[in-house]
């Protein structure tokens, strides 16, 4: 139906939207070559110590990018996404022990396992919203924790060693969990950034900024809603399978821990919520923290708990926004419309 | 009868959630802070209550007092230093400022107080009780911080709905701008506010010391109970936060009885349901702190 | 009373406002007009203290505010009803006006004397701001900046969404307000409704003033050819 | 458009008491009432925002009261916000690009080609590029039309969207009132400038207290008794309401 | 290159990597770990370690595992794979010494650890002990304690009749699942009403299924035990003798109980009136604990001598492998015999146990108001280390 015919003004430069088409494939080249060199010049000339270590940092590359996804786009602060950590850490020694399913599989069943039991428990914690939410999400975290020390099959309340690995070669092992470490990142930061392109990206971002305006636009709150949620906590499950993986043993405190989720918190909003770019850069910057003033004991989380607060007071948006200055993104998702001849 | 008793030990119970709860449900109320060095704070007013006692002799009640005041004055310059700057930074600002308050407090603690268990000493005061009938006991402790939480709670409730002040703490919740066009210090307002809570806390803390013992990171332990109770009750009321710190209790307790390992998770349980029918907590907005 | 001189105000690197002077007797009102985006809620921010001036100055009964925090002009008398209400949602009607009374300037505004004037509000003292409709919220703001006993009263387009019934009510209700002593600087759109009640007008455009008179020598038409100045490019 | 007998109360306040009434496509439904009369809430009812606890909403035929605002949405029904929500973060374009795809055009270029057009037509191609969270008030009301009518609306629900203009504006908005009216669609416009008002519609509704005071032709509404009392303000009392 | 392929390796250095809990919620099973380690580094300097004809330098390397599981196995991976240590050793409960342990099987690095029962240890999944090539540990275990604790028991009168707390932690399911099989023979049952969640604060049920019972024994953790003995007294159940493990270990939480700690009963594994000898720097355990007093001005506790001797089976097993060799060394450990501060420790010895545990001698003890501290643990039954001197006999609770 034709309702308007547009003002005479605008009709002279046909106008056209920009996704920073170019620019987004400058920065997949760039990441395609970093992804490269991680992939295939860094195993062979770094410890394997250090490949182990790398791992934790792929971890928390997933961990942070499904977390900036359910908070920074979905509007969804959770401080209970551990629950999927801790759930996708025992499925996948569950799965691979007991079921006996091979590894690579097992990690990617505990991923679709976490969404399984996302979808359920969206259904109750979607009934609270704001601060509610987040402490709601963080029960639910330990009911799973403690439900799960009721389970004999999962060791109780002492945990599971992961068995299916023994026995394989020190190098195969570290080598096996480095790659799928760093495939696993690269699909959780490219699945987001697509995801984040397409139409639900922008009903995301709608609905973030004022869910009531978004649904008399037409578009669907909830289920957008709980996709995200769905998910990010598959993200969050997969981040727990690899923990498992790569120290071998699962236990209901340790890894149902809620630092989980502050550590999400941290990187996110040190590296710049609401951006591709930030968890990643949180997430090194995280890293490195922890590799570097681990050995100072109590000093380092003192170290860490100082240096949150002066970033997010010294730069509330983040260390993304301060090195990109808002003019340009590796990532872009935002519709830029241009003109041919400006009307201004 | 073991059922009358879990539900009598269970309001108890609740009298210590409640009386932890109501700093958390001041800050949360007026500032939508979800203070995560909430539990932290309460263990280190602990340790300065067992500083005063132990270590300079000060008699109890009036190490209460100091550390209420100490605390009363750290929350103020917290709020004044930190938060008020983390609050203008968007909402999640100040949790992540928190947690790493929370993180410095309990490692700082532990530097200097070592990670030792302690406990502040109240000597026969501790397992004194009242015999209502055989198999039903009220300890004596317990009744007291079932008492004190009431009346904590009763005053900054009524400080909130009827005082002057109060009233504009609840305004400046609602909109810091309008307030200051009322004449109303907005930065000193809220300082106030975390003044009381952190008092509060204090109190809680030195009276969770005196109950049991606690290490730098015992607060952690007791975090998500205070917050289950502020929710159950539903933002803003502190009568709900009673209501909700109760609740709590008597379903950790009666889920115990049913089978010991049911106790905590019980209680969750009963969080989670009441949210699901109630998602504004039970007593939401009586007077809207 | 109030007196501006040369002020300039930015956001960030926008410069809003550019050089306004004016002055204010005692008892005065005073019709600030424009174009949307011109710059009279800034001033009327800049005057109450929500935004600092980057140049020049406002003082106040012969007091420069230069570094007076917004509660301190409050407390010196200076009250706005801000653009778009503001009224604090989880609070009654009641309970809103008692906080507009928080600096505790005397005066002849009370509970009593606001529910007089404003019998609507009366009606729902005991209603929380959420559940206000867009007109009784207006009332409840200008009631709580009366509550403040202010000698000068800032109006930001107070009539903005309010039946014709109130809004008649309310500017009748200005000249009573004045007369208690009240100097008011409005702003307002509605051209005519400001030149009855205003001693003077002054036009902004683009954050500079274009007109500047004894509302009773202004015109309607003065006031158009004012803004054609916007129109004109 | 049909609603009928719509009720709704919120505790002790009636803000609908079974009101009824229809708008057809090309036509303007003008409605007026003192603050408070029940004119938003019965808009939020209309678009889904709010569920009625009576009475039936009837679109080409079809009950959609059981649907939600997305849904309702999808169907052609978009409205303005009284008071503006942006979606601070997002730019323009962007604003009124969600509503071209969710409710509108779900492929991409045409409702890119929609989202130009509803900024056109609303007059914001000067800030496409804006944070919606810093245009100022003019602009946020103006995005709010652009963004209901970037969604291809059959039946458009405006709520004060001319509070606020200056005397050269407001031609301009009535202007596209009567183009899109002329278009086809069906609108329900909630004004208090009533001159504004009187020069589009072609029916007008007075409501006071959740009920319809007089509907019909605007200048016999606007001159009958009741209207001038509860809402003109002939007589001294600012409102005639009692609980 | 190969994966991996940027180790830099070095000769004649024994590199030791330590996993420690010097944060955290456990951390009072680590405090006496940095005095140690710093006595050993000056220790070592002055003695390098002869290995054969060598003369080996030894670097520690200590990782703290912040009390979390998941970390201690990250930082043993880490010790293992960026420190290349040759051997890694680790000490205090179960939480940190099995993800320890499985990272030494997985890389085939040698591992010895110490304080933990060896039922948790050696069962991670099912119910029977783990196939391990690589780990070894030394401690006691819960046939141990539970002779330990009847034989207190039997020193004061009672019903027969015992309640246990167990929490549900791996420590609380050991005790849990094997207490009443190991207690039948001496008359004792025990009511067990379920593993509860540590950090539960009331313990009503539990005190109303024990009443009655004369006997209280338990796992639970400091601040459970505290808030539970507080309320038994306040809701009337005085049991005649109470042996409680693990919060009853270090004399902080004993301190902090006030007076109603007075003839609370525990475990002993280490004390300094035991007759044992360091192996390698000769000091016996009063010297050590004085050592430790003096340095640090703390009371001494029982993981100081595990902590300890953990540094004496490393240096043993290295000279006795001849090499920094892992297979070497685990060549060594399977028959390796040392005499330690903690006793003598023998792998491959008991045939009831599995091939890669040693067991220490146990005894058990009483807090009583002491002179030189608030309270003292004193010996009480040595029916399995009957070289440990008695200090009095079990007293009912007051
Ligand atoms: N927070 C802000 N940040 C940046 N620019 C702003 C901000 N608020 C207003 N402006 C700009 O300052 C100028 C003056 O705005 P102001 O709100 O004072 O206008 P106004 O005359 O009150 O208009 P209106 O009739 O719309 O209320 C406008 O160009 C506006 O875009
Ligand atoms: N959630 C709510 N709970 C209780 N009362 C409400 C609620 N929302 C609105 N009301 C009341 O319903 C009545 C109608 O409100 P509504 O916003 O529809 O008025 P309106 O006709 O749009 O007025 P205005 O012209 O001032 O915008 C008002 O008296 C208002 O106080
Ligand atoms: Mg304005
Ligand atoms: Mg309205």
């Amino acid at each position: 139906m034709t309702t308007t015919a547009p003002t005479p003004t605008h009709d002279a430069a046909a106008p056209h939207v920009d996704r920073g088409g170019r620019r987004a494939l400058l920065g997949l080249a760039g990441l395609a070559i970093g992804v490269l060199f991680l992939a295939l010049w860094v195993p062979y000339n770094v410890s394997l110590g250090a490949l182990s270590d790398l791992v934790g940092l792929f971890v928390l590359i997933i961990m942070a990018t499904t977390w900036n996804l359910l908070a920074g786009y979905g509007g969804l602060v959770s401080i209970g996404q551990q629950a999927f950590v801790g759930a996708g850490g025992y499925g996948v020694v569950y799965v691979a022990d007991q079921l006996g399913v091979p590894l690579l599989a097992a990690v990617l069943l505990a991923g679709v396992v976490c969404a399984a039991l996302a979808l359920p428990t969206s259904f109750l914690v979607f009934r609270l919203v704001g601060g509610y939410f987040a402490i709601g999400t963080w029960v639910v975290a330990e009911v799973f924790k403690l439900v799960t020390t009721q389970i004999d099959a999962l060791g109780g309340g002492s945990g599971l060693s992961l068995e299916a690995f023994r026995g394989v070669d020190r190098t195969d092992r570290v080598a096996t969990v480095y790659w799928l470490g760093l495939t696993l990142a690269v699909l959780v930061v490219v699945g987001t950034y697509l995801l984040m392109r397409s139409r639900m990206g922008l009903a995301l971002l709608a609905i973030r900024d004022d869910p009531t305006a978004a649904a008399s636009l037409g578009v669907s709150v909830r289920r957008s809603q709980r996709i995200v949620y769905v998910l990010s906590s598959a993200g969050a499950g997969l981040a727990g399978a690899l923990i498992a993986i790569n120290t071998l043993r699962v236990a209901p405190d340790s890894i149902y821990s809620v630092n989980y989720s502050a550590f999400m918190i941290f990187i996110v909003v040190i590296g710049g919520i609401g951006t591709i770019e930030g968890p990643i850069i949180g997430a090194v910057i995280f890293f490195v923290l922890q590799q570097q003033l681990a050995q100072q004991g109590t000093w380092y989380l003192v170290a860490l708990g100082v240096v949150a607060i002066v970033i997010v007071l010294a730069a509330p948006r983040g260390v993304w926004s301060l090195i990109s200055r808002g003019r340009f993104s590796l990532f872009p998702v935002a519709f830029q419309v241009r003109r041919g001849r400006s009307v201004e | 009868m073991d059922w009358i008793n879990a539900l009598v030990q269970g309001l108890l119970l609740g009298g210590q959630y409640t009386l932890l709860a109501c700093g958390l449900s001041l800050i949360f109320g007026v500032m939508r802070i979800v203070n995560l060095a909430h539990g932290a704070l309460a263990v280190a007013a602990a340790y300065v209550v067992l500083f005063l006692v132990d270590s300079l002799g000060v008699p109890l009640v009036l190490a209460l007092v100091l550390a209420v005041a100490v605390a009363a004055g750290v929350g103020y310059a917290l709020q004044r230093g930190l938060l008020n700057a983390a609050l203008s930074r968007g909402e999640l600002a100040p949790l992540l400022v928190t947690f790493g308050l929370a993180v410095i407090i309990v490692n700082v603690l532990q530097e200097t107080a070592s990670a030792n268990s302690r406990s502040i000493g109240i000597g026969d005061l501790g397992t004194a009780s009242i015999r209502i009938v055989s198999g039903l006991s009220i300890g004596v402790f317990s009744l007291l911080t079932l008492v004190v939480a009431v009346v904590v709670i009763t005053g900054i409730q009524l400080f909130l709905a009827r005082t002057r002040v109060g009233r504009a703490m609840r305004a400046t919740s609602d909109d810091r701008e309008a307030a200051q066009l009322m004449g109303i210090d907005d930065r000193h307002l809220y300082a106030l506010a975390t003044a009381i809570a952190v008092g509060s806390v204090a109190l809680a803390g030195a009276f969770i010391g005196m109950s049991t013992q606690f290490t730098p990171g015992y607060g952690d332990l007791v975090l998500i109970f205070a917050f289950e109770a502020v929710i159950i009750g539903g933002l803003g009321s502190l009568w709900g936060t009673l209501l909700g710190g109760l609740v709590l209790g008597v379903a950790q307790t009666v889920g115990a009885q049913i089978d010991p390992a049911y106790g905590v998770l019980v209680g969750h349980l009963v969080f989670l349901a009441v949210l699901a029918f109630r998602p504004s907590g039970l007593m939401p907005k009586m007077v809207t702190a | 009373m109030l007196d501006l001189e040369s002020v300039d105000v930015h956001y960030g690197d926008f410069q809003a406002i550019h050089g306004i002077s004016l002055t204010l007797d005692e008892g005065e009102t005073l019709a600030m007009m424009g174009a949307n985006g011109a710059g009279k809620s800034t001033l009327l921010k800049a005057v109450s203290g929500l935004l600092g001036a980057s140049a020049g100055a406002v003082r106040f009964g012969g007091h420069d505010l230069a570094g007076t925090a917004p509660h301190e002009r409050v407390a010196a008398g200076i009250s706005l009803v801000p653009e778009g209400r503001r009224i604090f949602k989880s609070l009654t009607v009641e309970e809103n006006l008692q906080v507009g009374g928080y600096s505790r300037r005397p005066g002849p505004w009370n509970l009593t004397s606001v529910f007089e004037a404003f019998p609507l509000l009366a009606e729902r003292r005991g209603r929380i701001g959420t559940h206000l409709s867009g007109g009784e919220q207006q009332a409840t703001a200008i009631g709580r900046a009366l509550m403040a006993n202010p000698r000068l009263l800032l109006l930001d387009e107070v009539s903005l969404g309010l039946a014709p019934v109130v809004v008649k009510d309310i500017y009748q209700a200005l000249p009573v307000i004045s007369s208690r002593g009240t100097t008011v600087l409005l702003v307002e759109q509605d051209v005519s409704q400001a030149l009855a009640v205003a001693d003077h007008v002054q036009c902004l455009l683009e954050g500079r003033t274009v007109l500047e008179a004894p509302a009773a020598t202004v015109t309607r038409d003065d006031v158009a050819a004012a803004y054609f100045g916007l129109e004109a490019r | 458009m049909r609603a009928e007998g719509l009720a709704k109360r919120f505790g002790r306040v009636t803000t609908a008491n079974s009101v009824s009434f229809h708008v057809s496509a090309g036509e303007v439904l003008g409605v007026v009432g003192p603050n408070g009369a029940g004119k938003s809430t019965l808009l939020d009812l209309v678009n889904g925002g709010q569920r009625p606890d009576a009475g039936s909403i009837i679109l080409d035929g079809h009950d959609v009261t059981s649907l939600d605002a997305a849904a309702r949405g999808r169907r052609g029904i978009a409205r303005t916000h009284q008071i503006p929500r942006p979606f601070g973060g997002l730019t323009v374009f962007e604003n009124v690009l969600v509503g071209a795809t969710f409710a509108g055009q779900s492929r991409r270029g045409a409702a890119y080609e929609r989202a130009h057009e509803a900024i056109a037509t609303a007059g914001l191609a000067h800030v496409e590029n804006v944070q919606a969270g810093s245009l100022r008030l003019l602009d946020r009301k103006r995005l709010e039309l652009a963004r209901a009518l970037a969604t291809s609306p059959r039946l458009l629900l405006l709520d004060e969207i001319a509070g606020g203009l200056t005397d050269r504006e407001l031609p301009e908005l009535i202007e596209v009132i009567a183009r899109l009216r002329d278009s086809g669609m069906a609108i329900i416009w909630i004004e208090h400038i009533v001159h504004a008002l009187l020069q589009v519609v072609d029916r007008l509704m007075c409501l006071a207290m959740g009920d319809v005071v007089a509907t019909g032709d605007p200048h016999a509404v606007m001159r009958s008794p009741e209207v001038t009392e509860v809402y003109l303000g002939s007589i001294p009392e600012p409102e005639d309401e009692t609980r | 290159g190969s994966v991996g392929g940027g180790d830099a390796e070095s000769d004649k250095t024994l590199k030791i990597g330590f996993v420690s809990t010097t944060t955290g919620a456990s951390a009072p099973f680590g405090e006496a770990n940095t005095f140690v380690v710093d006595e050993m580094k000056s220790y070592f300097k002055e003695n390098p370690l002869k290995v054969g004809g060598d003369t080996y330098d030894v670097e520690i390397v200590v990782r703290d595992a912040q009390s979390d599981s998941t970390r201690a196995g990250e930082v043993a991976s880490q010790l293992i794979n960026s420190d290349d240590v040759d051997v890694v050793i680790a000490s205090s409960t179960p939480d940190i010494v099995n993800p320890v342990s499985e990272q030494c099987e997985a890389n085939s690095v040698p591992c010895i650890t110490t304080v933990a029962p060896w039922q948790p240890f050696a069962i991670r999944s099912g119910d029977k002990p783990a196939d391990l090539k690589y780990s070894y540990h030394f401690f006691w275990g819960l046939e141990d304690v539970a002779a330990v604790y009847s034989d207190i028991w039997s020193q004061v009168d009672n019903n027969g009749k015992a309640g246990g707390m167990f929490p549900n932690d791996p420590d609380g399911q050991a005790w849990g699942a094997n207490f009443p099989a190991l207690t039948k023979d001496s008359g004792v049952t025990i009511k067990d009403p379920g593993n509860y969640a540590n950090g539960t604060k009331d313990f009503s049920a539990q005190i109303s299924a024990f009443k009655g019972s004369d006997i209280l024994l338990g796992v639970p953790i400091p601040p459970d035990f505290t808030t539970f003995w507080k309320q038994a007294k306040q809701q009337g159940y005085e049991p005649k003798v109470a042996t409680i493990g693990k919060a009853l270990l270090f004399p902080s939480s004993v301190e902090a109980l006030g007076d109603i700690a007075t003839n609370l009963s525990s475990e002993v594994w280490w004390t300094p009136t035991a007759p044992y000898k360091s192996s390698l720097t000769g000091q016996s355990a009063k010297e050590l604990a004085d050592a430790y007093e003096k340095k640090t001005g703390q009371q001494w506790t029982q993981p100081l001598g595990f902590a300890h001797a953990l540094f004496e089976v490393t240096a043993a097993a290295v000279k006795e492998a001849g090499s920094t060799d892992s297979d070497a060394i685990i060549g060594a450990m399977k028959s390796l015999s040392v005499p330690t501060v903690v006793g003598e420790v023998t792998w491959g010895k008991d045939s009831g146990i599995p091939p890669y545990v040693a067991k220490t001698p146990l005894a058990g003890g009483q807090w009583r108001p002491g002179t030189d501290h608030p309270y003292d643990l004193v010996v009480v039954s040595n029916k399995l280390a009957p070289e440990v001197p008695l200090g009095g006999k079990a007293e009912p609770l007051p």
